[in-house]
């Protein structure tokens, strides 16, 4: 099982904060983000295409040809606002 | 104040804090602290020609604290600090509240001045925060700043 | 915000008082500020292998308000200021006492970062206060320091 | 009438906080100084020509070559180590 955590606009945008999903056969983040968009259509490629796109795995940022395993907790935000 | 005596906070947290209470808390690092380097970051009343109302504030609980202690001990390498103080708040903040609180304790004036501005530098651009605002024509998720990686990219 | 705005308090006073207090004021300035960077100073307990018992602080009335005064006035040509409050202590402070507090309130963090070092690093060389140290060994003046000349020459 | 002050190591030195003088016609400081040392021995010869002298009139910094008026006030001290 993956936990998948989406942030801020992306959040708003695909109205999901959170899913869960079994992990396929050697998974990396890219193979995910696009087994997503096959699944949500459209809006899910606008945002997880975007040019703005940050990746964390297991809460360390990372890019999309990361290896994912079991257990890990991937998340999809914007750039930081904060501060 | 050697190096492995610096003493780290790092709260995110909704409620107000009081500075002066930060600054006790940072001088118990003991009496070779001569100078703490305080920024406090605040809602400001005006972004981009409208007048904003008010400001959400979202982070990725976890992580957060772990970028902030993250950049803390980068700028603990570089620059000889007694202790460190960051506060960041999330929810709810209107017009002129407190933000954020990058507090720093150190023997001298310069280490502290460089390594405050180095947190809060690092912290805009790599903890995960989200600011929305709220303001007379709605409301906008705030956009990252190009000045701020730059800032950042000094360093 | 414009620079006519600026608004500038200083005080050389033998008092404590509370760095919050002194953020409140500054941040009357207006809904347009976006930042605090405040220097506090403090009395050290070790100078050059002695401990030290306490300082006195000695200043020529008159001559310390009006070269604060020019330093702040030359720092909010420089950046964008609203606000800018200096507190200089007098007479006799023991080890972890707030000698100094150096608060810039602006819009953008850069300018408030830049202005209260600049406005430390002048007062350090051209506001006319002595200190001297009562250590176990005896009384001495405090002698200026190279670093302090050198940090004030950068700007 | 000018006033003259001294302050901290220099006041403790010529156990002199401060001190009222007529002042003579074409006055400089440095005229001053001579007097000074003149009037006062070697004692302050060692402070007013030390390397070390900051000469301020009417609260501003100034050289030694700064013609004095009836009403200047004149200060000597040490560089200066607030903060």
């Amino acid at each position: 099982m993956m936990r998948i955590l989406f942030f801020a606009d992306f959040r708003e945008q695909l109205d999901t904060r959170q899913l869960e999903l079994e992990l396929d056969e050697s998974c990396t983040v890219s193979t995910l983000i696009a087994r997503l968009i096959r699944q949500g259509g459209e809006n899910w490629r606008r945002v997880l295409e975007s040019d703005n796109l940050v990746i964390a795995v297991n809460q360390t940022i990372c890019d999309a040809g990361k290896n994912l395993v079991d257990g890990d907790e991937i998340a999809f935000y914007p750039p930081v606002t904060g501060g | 104040m050697t190096e492995a005596a610096i003493s780290i906070a790092v709260l995110v947290q909704s409620d107000d804090f009081d500075p002066t209470e930060q600054e006790a808390a940072l001088l118990s690092a003991g009496a070779g602290v001569g100078a703490i380097v305080a920024f406090t970051g605040y809602v400001r009343g005006h972004s981009g020609g409208s007048t904003v109302e008010r400001m959400e504030l979202e982070h990725y609980p976890g992580m957060t604290e772990n970028a902030i202690r993250g950049i803390v001990e980068q700028a603990a390498q570089r620059w000889a600090l007694g202790a460190v103080s960051v506060i960041h708040r999330v929810g709810t903040l209107r017009v002129s509240e407190r933000i954020v609180y990058v507090g720093v304790a150190s023997a001298h004036r310069g280490d502290g001045f460089a390594a405050c501005e180095f947190i809060m530098d690092y912290l805009k651009t790599r903890a995960p925060f989200w600011k929305k605002e709220y303001t007379e024509g709605g409301e906008r998720w705030v956009e990252a700043r190009q000045s701020d990686s730059e800032a950042a990219s000094r360093w």
